[in-house]
């Protein structure tokens, strides 16, 4: 099959919708003719004019805000928000509005919006560029929350988010944008709440999202060569989340490890980590551990930023002494 | 597609709305006053010339944002009092089922994309939906209502410098009743509203908002002109609230005058000036006027007894319309 | 001991400070004439003017804005947000400048903010005024988070918040501004990071924050009466949090539920059985049971709003479950 | 207090600053192309006039806030090479130990605030700063630095409001380089920017901000009739920036001309033009000027090697300066 970039999958995944759909429309900053700081949406307003690929001033909540308006009124606007961190700047037409509205109507108004961005460190931008904020969005009922760990993930979760009739958030990593994969050309799409097993595995459960899926990956061969079998999974969207396959792969394996970036501490790993713990058990050998983006502002230097992600040998590591049984916390 | 009024009908049919929204509030208060509403509400009594004078010049198919102080801008666009009843009281006939309140009715089916408990919040909604209009070259406009304390947030520049650059067909109506909360508007207002929207090359506009005609013929002549792509304009008409903040603002000494609140009401009430100027013009008699308002009065008696009888929704619906295309959000 | 209400201690917190420290001043929308829309602040502008007693224009996030710069120069901002619902207006301000400016700035320039807001429902006031909030910004590295459960924490706390260094957010519980509780008259402060233990109890801990508290010692009662023995603790900050005393109480007692009035997923109950689940591991006779508001936008309706908050009866019949040994999931 | 200079010791030294800053940029850019630069940074070039004939206007003690494009800013209100390419390296040696870099330098020994990522993201703390400065009476002044693309954030219309209503020290100076990112200005910004000041009480000046002595000369009246509380003030200056958006942007054919580019460089250039002055003035020679410029250029070459040298933070302050008061945020 043809392998093509993250990028490119996100790009198809627009243009096929706007193509399919003439209510669906891209704003956002510079993404007409300079297609985003990161290209990716490059070539659209070529084909579909500046009416539907609309350049904004630098006013974040001023165009998220018409999104939503948009929304409500028969069209359908795919928001850019060109890095995940500008998110703070406009959470309350997100969160109070978009979130809210059909619910606050009784189901009558609908808010068919999609919100990109993006999450992910170390590319060296510091610490208002580097954030991976899904797990405020992702408490706010109402938001739909995907996070594509692949250029085929990525082209699937991006068309179904166009397609549902709710404000959804679709977090790409900014690193995994060159990544290639293979996508076929029909289409497809990726339903929503579905997690991926991407390995199966026996004696652990690695659950990861987004780049951490990769990191998962690398620890389960780490993992393999000491003779560790870890069945790894991806939950694809984070709200809604398919509980009931990363529950029954831990009554399983009997042992799990949640992989996130967003920071650690009341993060997304909390979450899963605490409905593994909860609702797996008596399954449970060992605790459910988490690893989180360390809780610090990100920092600038290379020398100290590469320390505050997750890696898959610190995953393997941890992997591998429960599985072995050793104690992780005092008894 | 409406024009400025100019037959009696629409005179009466003005007057009446003006009485409606007088009438639904008389009787929210008493609602609250006898404990029997849920929480608090603001009333719109007072500045009914402004909702009346501007939506009169919309179509149902029109769309408008409306604030928390929102039941005027919601009767105005033609909205029931039974299933607005229903909203404040929490019931399921109401608009949303009684998951809004006062704070959140909207009117789909009137072009009421609804109240708004953020001050400002609903300015991006507006202009979004005017964006919406142009983009499926419909010819509606956006009227979007918002009160002098609303002008402090910065989302209404952002959205007007947009508005302007795309020429949107969308009207920035600011209610100025003198007063954000309990504060004057000279106290938290630098520099002069209007000139704020011409910065953005828009249009503006300042009246009078108690007289209704006025209103209506300005909102006429811009929605017209919004629908020929002449948008966006602005708006500001000069008003007053006659109750307090909430209906729990019982006690204003503090922040404004006896004597000025019976000033606006003996002067300048915009439902006893027209009613004069009706009977002036020989369009109504003294007794046509009581009249209408008795029957508004017993329409509104009416229906907040239909509301008091009315079902709460059923709990299952907690989890209802939190996703639309799911309808249990928190059942597997 | 005298008892006040919990807006009178917060008031008393203010002046205390304001007087003993010239550079303390408060900001906020109708702050000064009116003392805020629940009159926590009334009195104070009588006493200490216009000039320190500052009445904004409805412009959250150009006053925060303003509140951190005027930190960072020499002064010691209080912020009034009339309604914790509306930090996602701030959301930048507070997130991107307040929490990393220290960090940022490798600790050259401080923020001593203080921004005082509010957190709880059933009010009857709808989707836009009725969340709980606090999980959001506890997730940002670099703010500290208070929440006092009573007069007298919301008295101690707010004055160790003023003196701290750090951008500081304090939620009080809007329905609790006229509770009373006992506060000496003399000056204390709480220290930030140290749980309280309201109830000692064997059998089972209840980690409560904020108004939860008193549903869990509410819970509690109920639970003596069936001979079941509760210990229940109040973290009083989130950030710092004081994770050992509760682990401590999980592994004794073996058995946790923890109870916030944020919405329950992706939010601080979460993180908090998290961690019990994971360091008092060995010790757990059961799962880690948690209750936070239902992940729903709050509704208005009376018939409908206060099926959406955690309750004593609810979390006691969950306890003495566990307690009795009934499974709670499927072995 | 800063006054408009008018003596030789004073001109030279606007002129040197403002090759200190073309010299830092070029020394930046090329250790972005020899890739030994973590990240991107943004060139002040072209804008020197700018962030020099403001700052000159301003003592040590009053305050500034920054941008993304903030290395001028940082140099003209008085910071060290050394420091600052070690910060923009990431060296432990660097103004804010590595943890900033480029978009984050902040130099608190010299009043800078800081440069900030989130465009418009200082306003409200240049605000903050002058509220401050009013408070404690200490007559400081305080500049807010931001760029047209930044007058599109709705913060600044928040901020201009309280600081007119209050009458702060502070000047919001924008500095109109005729494009956000790959945007041209008047694509983004509708009406005029003058005008949005102005909408709120703020006198405001649009002027030539290659032309440092004019822009000294209106800094200094406004510092100083700030100092009298006549604050706040606006200004727009006309600038360029020489070089991409940002490193990276090389490409730029697409959202502007080379003709453009070499237009302004050649004919509006604020070193060139202000050297030449210097000498018709009889101040300096051309070989004097050529002398500053060597000297300059080494000085920047040499903390460049000392950047280059130096060493990164240890590990072990990953997880300091994350709460004043705390050593190490993460160890219990
Ligand atoms: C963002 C936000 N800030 C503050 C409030 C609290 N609040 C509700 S109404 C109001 C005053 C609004 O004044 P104005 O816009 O003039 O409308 P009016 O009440 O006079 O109709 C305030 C401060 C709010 N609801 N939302
Ligand atoms: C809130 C926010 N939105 C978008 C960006 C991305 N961005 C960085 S610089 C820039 C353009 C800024 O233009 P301008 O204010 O004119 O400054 P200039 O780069 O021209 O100096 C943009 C859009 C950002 N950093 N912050
Ligand atoms: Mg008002
Ligand atoms: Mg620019």
């Amino acid at each position: 099959m043809r392998q093509i970039t993250l990028g490119k999958a996100v790009n198809e995944a627009i243009a096929e919708e706007m193509r399919r759909d003439d209510r669906v429309f891209l704003m956002g900053e510079d993404v007409a003719e300079a297609g985003t700081p990161f290209k990716i949406t490059a070539g659209l307003v070529e084909e579909f004019g500046t009416g539907r690929v609309i350049d904004t001033p630098i006013s974040e909540p001023g165009f998220v805000g018409m999104g939503v308006g948009a929304a409500m009124t028969g069209t359908r606007p795919i928001v850019d928000l060109m890095f995940g961190d500008f998110l703070f700047l406009v959470m309350d037409q997100l969160c109070n509005q978009a979130a809210k509205t059909h619910y606050m109507s009784g189901g009558k108004l609908t808010v068919p919006m999609v919100l990109r961005t993006n999450l992910g460190a170390t590319r060296r931008s510091a610490a208002q560029h580097s954030q991976s904020l899904h797990a405020l969005v992702a408490h706010i009922p109402g938001l739909k929350v995907a996070l594509p760990s692949s250029a085929y993930e990525a082209k699937g979760l991006l068309k179904t988010a166009i397609r549902d009739d709710n404000p959804v958030v679709i977090f790409e990593d900014k690193l995994m944008y060159n990544d290639k994969a293979e996508v076929p050309e029909e289409e497809y799409l990726i339903p929503f709440g579905e997690a991926a097993v991407l390995r199966k595995g026996r004696d652990i459960t690695l659950v990861g999202t987004s780049s951490m899926v990769q990191v998962c990956l690398k620890a389960a061969d780490l993992l393999e060569k000491q003779g560790i079998s870890a069945e790894v999974i991806d939950p694809r969207t984070i709200v809604p989340l398919d509980e009931a396959t990363i529950v029954e792969s831990a009554k399983k394996t009997s042992r799990a490890i949640v992989v996130d970036e967003g920071h650690q501490s009341y993060g997304v790993s909390a979450e899963i980590a605490a409905r593994i713990a909860e609702k797996a058990f008596y399954h449970l050998d060992a605790p459910v551990l988490r690893f989180g983006a360390m809780d610090v502002p990100v920092p600038f230097s290379p020398a100290l930023e590469d320390l505050t992600v997750p890696t898959p040998e610190k995953v393997a590591e941890a992997a591998a002494k429960i599985c072995r049984g050793e104690l992780v916390h005092a008894a | 597609m409406a024009e400025a009024k100019h037959n009696s009908d629409d005179y009466l049919r003005m007057y009446r709305q003006m009485v409606r929204i007088r009438a639904f509030e008389d009787q929210a208060n008493q609602l609250y006053l006898s404990a029997k509403m849920p929480g608090l509400t603001h009333m719109y009594s007072g500045q009914e010339a402004v909702a009346v004078g501007i939506c009169e010049a919309l179509t149902p198919q029109d769309h408008i944002t409306s604030t928390h102080r929102g039941h005027g801008h919601c009767v105005a666009k033609g909205a029931d009092f039974k299933a607005m009843f229903c909203e404040l009281l929490g019931k399921e006939e109401g608009y949303c089922r009684g998951k809004g309140g006062s704070m959140h009715i909207a009117d789909q089916s009137n072009g009421n994309l609804g109240a708004n408990a953020i001050v400002g919040g609903s300015m991006g909604i507006a202009t979004g939906a005017a964006l919406s209009h142009k983009m499926l070259g419909d010819g509606q406009v956006t009227v979007c209502f918002f009160g002098d304390g609303a002008t402090a947030q910065g989302l209404w520049y952002e959205v007007m410098n947009m508005a302007a650059l795309w020429g949107l067909p969308v009207i920035y109506a600011c209610e100025n009743n003198g007063y954000s909360e309990y504060t004057k508007t000279e106290e938290i207002a630098a520099g002069s509203m209007t000139a704020r929207a011409e910065a953005f090359g828009i249009e503006a506009h300042s009246i009078d908002g108690q007289d209704v005609l006025a209103v209506n013929k300005l909102s006429a002549e811009l929605v017209a002109r919004c629908r020929k792509g002449e948008g966006p304009f602005f708006i500001e008409l000069k008003t007053y609230r006659y109750h307090g903040h909430h209906v729990g603002d019982i006690n204003r000494d503090y922040y404004r005058s006896k004597d000025e609140e019976a000033e606006w009401k003996t002067t300048r009430d915009p439902i006893t000036g027209f009613g004069k100027w009706l009977q002036s013009e020989g369009i109504v008699s003294a007794d046509d006027l009581v009249a209408i308002n008795d029957a508004v009065k017993q329409d509104a008696e009416a229906a907040v007894q239909y509301a008091l009888d009315a079902a709460y929704p059923d709990g299952s619906e907690v989890d209802m319309h939190v996703y639309a295309g799911t309808r249990h959000a928190l059942s597997a």
